[in-house]
């Protein structure tokens, strides 16, 4: 009901959405930067893993009954699409994994920035 | 049994053969040696369909449809015979007639029918192939007497020649067969695969064809089925395809009979643009809601089951015709001349299928194929469809309609009758006995005696196909078709010769005059002849020639027939190497025979101690409004006797003494020229060359339709090609060249100056762009997901901002 | 003053280490440690899991996020484990403006959260008398084609809304193309040439 | 317990109070746990090897020898290697330890309308699998941590091994799932009440071999012989925990002992009927709740004393094990795992499918009826409309079927899931869920 926050009610009011969202924000921007800034391929992977779990948490927060008040609710699609979010992560960390070490394999290093054939 | 099992046991016996014909074309040859299973396969089928058939006719139908006593239809002529005493009363007291005889015949019938009009019919889709808009094709089922009739008729004589031509066939069992017919180019016969099983495998198809368009729901259905009929007999016409002649006739009769088609498909979509149905019964969509059928259209109940065409179709009617001149009290013609332009297309189909003149030519041909397909085209499938599509059809065809029909028999009957005089090949004569037979049918049809002409048609099956299955054990004896050769047989093969003459006693319609007593033609041909006789004394003036032809017919039929049994069994053999040649036939070819020869004597019968007889069944049958006297809006002077008129006792008395004269002038005759040669032949022929010559030669039907229709198309054909390699490929010659030509210029002048240039010039632009857009490809995943994250920004920015401008 | 809602508590304690973690992952530059923080993130996102009343979504994280993948990132960060990667220092540049655009997507995104009014906190007594709901067997359903939580527009019969069963084989599916291809990508092979430049 | 406390003091005492109370008990379960079994595995050792084991500190058996053992331990200088990563060598016992601890939250240790559990969730059995995979992590950190090659290895092998092992062991526990209908370990195990022909691990042959597909993997994820190549002393001096002594030390193995119980107990909850004994003597004294308080704790406390004796029974089958078996080889490890782990367990599971479906409301193998009322699903829904099957193939059916209607009855079906009537607390209730 009230969009304003207070500190004084900071631990009698229920979270929202907006409050898990604000915490998928903070792992996605966290993910987003892990991702432009780790050199380490495995770093990046991290970042993506992160990126993901704060979009999870969006979709588990509006799936949510207990944070209803009163706008959208996904109902049961949000913690399925959870749920296709964690089982794809982990292929795309299998593939992902098994791209980095092959890069290792040929390159001797895991350094993205090394890997800039591709440039134009 | 309960009625409504009807549609089911029927389906049945349509669709065995239809599996036996997908089991033979999938297995063929497999099927045993040579095939030969094939045939035990298709016979097992046709029997099925048989049994199914008769378990419909007597288990399903009659107990639930009791016939009406024959002396309650002799009740009914009274009242119809005194209604015709004043034929030129105001047509309105027709109706009166009419119901006068409707109400005793429906004390004869079941008492719930309150109506003569409600006869007893089943009705119903199986299953919808589609809608698209008005148009919906189903495939449906109408069952009433004439359906179940006509299913035990015909797959009686099926299951007879199926049977049959296991012995017939044998022949092809032998691997290789020797055609002795087909000469090839070192002088030897042709050496082919036997076709046993092929032969059997049409032979279901047929049947499965003609059984469906027996049972067919809708005109649309009917259309398929005939068209099956017609590539059946094409294909078994042209069985033995080596030979020139046989193929020559198949493709002969199909091309026949596509003409006859045409006019078919004409009737129909008259009948369907202004009516927007093709059912014949009423149907009950699945909303509750009744869609009437072509008969309920055509004559409601309002009318007293008259014709009257529907407004629909009299407003199409003044579309098609607008300059019709309009009737005295102010109603226009047009629907009636539409309802006489369907009626008279789907007449057409009937011409061809039915081998009516001028469309006949292909029947005698048709006797390429293998006897027992002779014998099934003949009585029960290819040629009966177009009769009973007549009937069938019946309420559609408008008075003037059926004046067509009548005279086209007639003619029909006649021309066929005089050729079978002078033909010396066996089958032949039967074949022209066919035709003439049809035409009777036709003209029966045509002159308001519906039950006479669909009784013919029942009766004539069953002689005629033990006709041709007797002509074809001759010919499978002597291995001849040429009477000229045959004589005296009937010392070798008596069980053939003496079904035989039963085959030609009933075709004559021999009987004791007077008497309810006599062979199965006899009452068929002496209905035909009463009604003939009252339709002659109800429109007096010319029309007593459809009188006179079918009595010198009937002559003309015994003369003929009875020259075939004595040319070929009586006398003196003429050819002893054929005579000692030949035998009689094997039991599974002779049993059929006599199976057949008692239906050729008793068909016509009333069952004793009950009313069960195939009239009474077709009574049944009758279609609504049709038993009453019609007269002609067209042709005002024109008027169809009610059927019931032509049972008057003068009538009788005088067509039975008319037709039993003729018959036994002309089966004198017969006597005195070739059994007793008091009279020769030859000196006959001799005197009477001219007209011999115009007999011999089919009055030159075939020469006519050469001349008048083949060689000018041929003509016209050639010139056209001509004027196509002159002129045509000339002037497109020279376009390609002025073409090239202009393009050449244009290439030079347009082309590598604007095109080419416009095209480099875009090429290099985004060359140039690419090379910028290479700066920002810079291969490092870490710059893209900058790029991400601003894009996402900025898209973000923008879209906040418009909506910030849009509704601050 | 009203008592104090566990819940919210335990809210914040897991926000903060989610968040937290995460933070600490991107600052940390070693990376094995950053490993460590991201599953501690992970765990604590999958106590806001249970949180949020989706306890098998929480399950899950722990069992294949946390217990799986993870495992899989750091057996990977052991296996190119060498002493020069282990710590690979990022230009300042990057940091800058990565920092930026990160900063200014962070502001733009949490702006929008709050930016709606009903995605605020709920009414507590409502939030408080709802029932448990159970998560486990509705997902099932859900991946066996059966929506049963909810029933389709005043339409009696089953169907209306479809689940999740094909994309439940269309995962499943993937799953075993990723295998196969994971395990193509990363078998033993014998360099041919030694890599150029190194 | 907090809800009980809620009635007489302020909110967050009671609640900090009762969860004070559990984590009390429950270190003390792993502490005194770890005592015991260290002493039972040197007695069982040395009876297997054919010596006394330790005998002298604190009389006859030398059951005092663990804590003289801890006392040392405790004493003993805390070392580290200098190119060790000091924040990670520190804290990786404590993350197994805690890992190790997280999992008995949620274990049962008696059932009835009175669950004895910590927080009773309703995907239990995920959740402990899941967390019992988490102390891993621990070894895997720790491995790295060193900077020793053995313990690298160590944690590669741990890191490759437990991975693994995770497919088939939740393979394995899915069986018990599908055929009590819930992942709420508390339905799983008075699914079993009754006499033994109702555990599970008789209820057809496909989940009796699943039973020791389980034991095998069970063993092999919390690392202990003869899967315990982290640590394979002949090869890598003593793996993953060479570098460590002292306190930290002691935590790795008290976790070891805290997994391997929690594993047993966790396979006599979904096979061996959990609190539920061979014999139905509880229910046949009256000890239920039907028939008071006391009768009804007595009667739990009866049933925790029957689940920690299969569990210990459990624990003391594995140092059986341990010392019988040789070490297999890190490939002998994963062929066990991908070539017949894996493979006979996905086989179980569709055996035990296709047992469900031919053979429903059948126990012991098929021979026995099963007991309707311990069948009925408790998931709250299906047992409104009269389903009294077992399994989620019936479940399946169910919801197929346009007569049980789970989707059909449009605005019921909301009511079917969220029954107000289920035996549950309110969303308060979620603060334990989190602590």
């Amino acid at each position: 009901m009230n969009s304003t926050f207070h500190l004084a009610n900071l631990l009698t009011e229920p979270p929202g959405i907006a409050h898990f969202m604000t915490v998928g924000a903070v792992l996605f921007v966290c993910g987003a930067m892990c991702m432009a800034t780790k050199r380490n391929a495995l770093g990046v992977l991290m970042g993506i893993e992160l990126v993901l779990n704060g979009a999870n948490m969006n979709f588990v927060a509006f799936g949510s009954q207990y944070l209803q008040n009163g706008g959208e609710y996904l109902g049961l699609d949000g913690p399925l699409m959870a749920l296709f979010v964690i089982v794809l992560a982990a292929a795309e960390a299998a593939v992902a994994l098994a791209i980095a070490l092959n890069f290792y394999n040929n390159h001797d290093s895991i350094d993205v920035d090394r890997a800039d054939q591709l440039q134009g | 049994m309960d009625a409504s099992a009807l549609p089911t046991l029927l389906a049945i016996a349509w669709l065995t053969p239809l599996a036996s014909f997908t089991v033979i074309v999938l297995l063929g040859k497999s099927l045993g040696p040579h095939g030969k299973y094939a045939g035990y396969i298709s016979v097992g089928a046709i029997l099925v369909s048989t049994v199914m058939s008769l378990v419909a006719l007597f288990g399903a139908w009659l107990p639930n449809h009791p016939l009406a006593d024959a002396s309650h239809h002799g009740a009914s002529y009274e009242a119809g015979a005194h209604g015709s005493s004043s034929p030129n009363a105001h047509s309105g007291d027709s109706h009166a007639d009419g119901r006068a005889a409707d109400a005793h015949a429906a004390d004869a019938h079941a008492a719930d029918e309150a109506h003569e009009s409600e006869k007893p019919a089943y009705y119903g889709d199986w299953y919808a192939l589609g809608q698209w808009g008005k148009l919906k094709l189903t495939i449906g089922y109408y069952i009433d007497a004439l359906t179940v009739t006509m299913f035990s008729m015909v797959s009686l004589i099926a299951a007879c020649v199926h049977v049959y031509a296991l012995g017939y066939m044998h022949d092809e069992l032998h691997d290789p067969y020797v055609d002795h017919e087909v000469h090839v180019h070192d002088g030897g016969h042709l050496h082919r695969p036997g076709r046993f099983h092929r032969f059997f495998q049409y032979l279901s198809l047929f049947s499965f064809s003609m059984l469906g368009l027996v049972i067919a729901g809708n005109v649309a259905m009917v259309f398929v089925f005939w068209e099956l009929v017609g590539i059946c007999s094409y294909f078994l016409i042209g069985f033995y395809i080596e030979r020139q002649s046989a193929s020559n006739a198949a493709n002969k009769a199909f091309i026949t009979n596509r003409v006859g088609d045409f006019g078919m498909l004409i009737g129909m979509m008259a009948l369907w643009a202004s009516l927007g149905t093709f059912a014949f019964g009423d149907l009950t969509t699945p909303d509750g809601q009744t869609e009437l059928g072509i008969f309920s259209r055509l004559r409601t109940a309002e009318n007293d089951h008259r014709l009257v065409p529907p407004p629909e179709m009299v407003a199409e009617g003044e579309r098609t015709f607008a300059s019709t001149e309009t009737t005295g009290d102010g109603g226009s013609n047009a629907g009636h001349w539409l309802l006489f332009i369907a009626g008279v297309g789907i007449f057409c189909g009937c011409v061809g299928k039915s081998a009516q003149f001028p469309l006949h030519v292909w029947l005698p041909d048709a006797m390429e194929g293998p006897t027992p397909v002779s014998a099934l085209v003949h009585s029960a499938t290819m040629v009966a469809a177009g009769v009973y599509l007549v009937g069938r059809f019946y309420p559609a065809f408008s008075p003037e309609a059926l004046l067509v029909i009548a005279v086209v028999g007639c003619i029909t009957l006649t021309i066929a009758a005089t050729i079978a005089i002078t033909a010396v090949d066996i089958k032949r004569v039967l074949a022209y006995s066919t035709v003439s037979q049809l035409g009777y049918m036709m003209l029966s049809l045509g002159l308001g005696g519906w039950a006479a002409g669909l009784f013919h048609l029942v009766t004539h099956a069953f002689f005629k196909s033990l006709l041709f299955l007797c002509s074809g054990s001759v010919i499978h004896a002597v291995h001849s078709n040429d009477m000229r050769e045959m004589g005296g047989l009937r010392r070798k093969m008596p069980i053939t010769a003496y079904t035989m003459l039963v085959g030609c006693l009933a075709i004559i319609g021999a009987g004791i005059p007077l008497t309810a007593f006599g062979l199965s033609g006899y009452y068929s041909k002496d209905a035909i002849v009463e009604q003939a006789w009252s339709f002659a004394e109800t429109n007096k003036g010319a029309y007593w020639l459809l009188l006179a032809m079918p009595v010198v017919g009937a002559a003309m039929t015994a003369f003929y027939m009875f020259r075939l049994w004595y040319m070929t069994f009586a006398g003196k053999p003429r050819n002893h190497h054929r005579y000692d040649h030949a035998h009689e036939s094997p039991a599974v070819m002779t049993r059929p025979l006599l199976l057949l020869a008692f239906f050729a004597i008793a068909v016509g019968w009333t069952v004793p101690l009950t009313n069960l007889s195939v009239t009474n069944l077709l009574h049944q049958a009758e279609p609504a409004g049709i038993a009453a006297t019609s007269h002609g809006v067209l042709l005002p002077s024109l008027t169809v006797p009610a059927e019931a008129l032509s049972h008057a006792p003068e009538i009788k008395f005088k067509a039975g003494l008319a037709a039993f004269g003729a018959a036994m002038t002309g089966l004198l005759a017969a006597t005195v020229i070739y059994l007793w040669n008091t009279l020769n032949p030859a000196e006959i022929r001799q005197t009477f060359q001219p007209v011999y010559r115009l007999l011999w030669n089919k009055w030159y039907f075939d020469e006519l339709y050469s001349a008048a229709l083949i060689r000018p198309t041929m003509a016209l054909g050639r010139r056209i090609a001509a004027f196509d390699r002159a002129v045509i490929d000339e002037l497109i010659h020279g376009l390609a060249w002025l073409s090239r030509g202009v393009s050449k210029v244009f290439g030079v002048l347009f082309d590598q100056t604007v095109v080419d240039g416009t095209v480099n010039t875009f090429a290099d632009w985004t060359w140039d762009f690419g090379l910028l857009l290479r700066r920002l490809q810079t291969g490092s995943v870490r710059q893209y997901v900058l790029f991400i994250v601003a894009g996402t920004l900025v898209l973000f920015v923008a879209v906040s901002t418009v909506q910030w401008l849009a509704y601050s | 003053m009203e008592p104090i809602y566990w819940p919210s508590f335990f809210f914040y304690l897991f926000a903060i280490l989610a968040c937290g973690f995460a933070v600490a992952v991107l600052l940390s530059a070693n990376i094995v440690r950053m490993a460590f923080y991201l599953v501690l993130s992970l765990a604590a996102t999958s106590g806001l899991f249970f949180l949020a009343g989706q306890e098998f979504i929480g399950a899950m994280q722990l069992l294949i996020y946390v217990g799986g993948t993870l495992v899989l990132l750091v057996f990977g960060v052991m296996l190119t484990s060498q002493e020069r990667f282990v710590s690979m220092k990022t230009m300042s540049g990057d940091w800058f403006i990565g920092l930026m655009a990160g900063g200014a997507l962070l502001s733009l995104l949490a702006a929008a959260a709050f930016s709606v009014p009903q995605w605020g906190s709920p009414d507590r007594a409502a939030v408080e008398n709802l029932p448990v709901q159970k998560t486990a067997a509705p997902i099932a359903m859900g991946l066996l084609g059966a929506r049963v939580d909810q029933p389709g527009p005043d339409e009696p019969q089953r169907g209306v809304m479809s689940g999740y069963l094909l994309h439940f084989e269309i995962v499943s599916v993937h799953l075993l193309v990723v295998l196969v291809g994971a395990a193509y990508l990363a078998r033993a092979k014998r360099k041919t040439a030694p890599a150029p430049g190194v | 317990m907090g809800a009980f406390l809620d009635n007489y003091l302020p909110s967050w005492l009671a609640y900090t109070l009762a969860a004070l109370v559990h984590i009390f008990l429950l270190l003390n379960l792993i502490a005194v746990g770890a005592l015991v079994f260290i002493w039972l595995e040197r007695k069982i050792s040395g009876r297997i090897q054919d010596r006394l084991g330790p005998t002298r500190v604190g009389g006859k058996f030398g059951w005092l020898q663990t804590l003289a053992d801890g006392l040392k331990l405790i004493t003993k200088e805390d070392l580290m290697p200098v190119g060790a990563d000091a924040l990670l060598f520190r804290a990786a016992p404590y993350v197994s330890f805690a890992a190790s601890v997280t999992a008995f939250m949620a274990i049962p240790f008696a059932g009835g309308a009175y669950p004895w559990v910590a927080q009773r969730l309703n995907t239990g059995v995920f959740f402990v699998i899941a967390v019992i995979g988490l102390e891993v992590f621990g070894v895997i950190l720790a491995g790295y941590s060193s900077a020793s090659k053995w313990s690298l290895f160590g944690a590669m092998r741990e890191a490759a091994q437990v991975v693994s092992y995770e497919v088939p062991l939740g393979m394995c526990a899915v069986v018990p799932v599908l055929l009590a209908g819930s992942m709420d370990l508390v339905v799983i195990g008075d699914q079993q009440a009754g006499w033994f022909t109702n555990w599970f691990l008789f209820n057809d042959p496909a989940t009796f071999i699943t039973f020791w597909v389980y034991f095998t993997c069970a063993t092999a994820s919390v690392n202990r012989a003869p899967f315990d190549l982290a640590e394979a002393e002949s090869e890598l001096v003593a793996g993953f925990h060479t570098e460590y002594s002292g306190l930290r030390w002691s935590f790795f193995f008290m976790a070891e002992y805290g997994s391997m119980l929690s594993v047993s107990l966790l396979a006599s909850i979904l096979f061996l009927g959990g609190w539920h004994g061979p014999i139905p003597v509880a229910s046949m004294l009256g000890l239920t709740y039907e028939n008071g308080a006391v009768a009804g704790y007595l009667g739990n406390l009866l049933g925790c004393v029957n689940i920690l004796l299969k569990g210990v029974l459990g624990v003391s089958v594995m140092m059986w094990v341990r010392w019988t078996l040789p070490r297999l080889r890190i490939d002998q490890v994963m062929t066990t795992c991908l070539k017949y782990c894996t493979p006979i367990a996905a086989a179980m599971f569709l055996g035990a499918i296709m047992w469900q479906y031919y053979l429903p409301h059948r126990n012991f193998f098929g021979l026995l009826p099963a007991n309707e009322s311990a069948y009925a699903v408790h998931e709250g829904w299906a047992d409104q409309e009269g389903i009294s099957s077992a399994g989620a193939v019936n479940m399946v059916e169910a919801a197929d079927d346009s007569r049980g209607g789970l989707a059909v009855e449009g605005a019921g079906s909301a009511a079917l899931l969220f029954d107000p009537a289920t035996p549950s607390t309110s969303h308060v209730a979620s603060a334990e869920r989190g602590g």
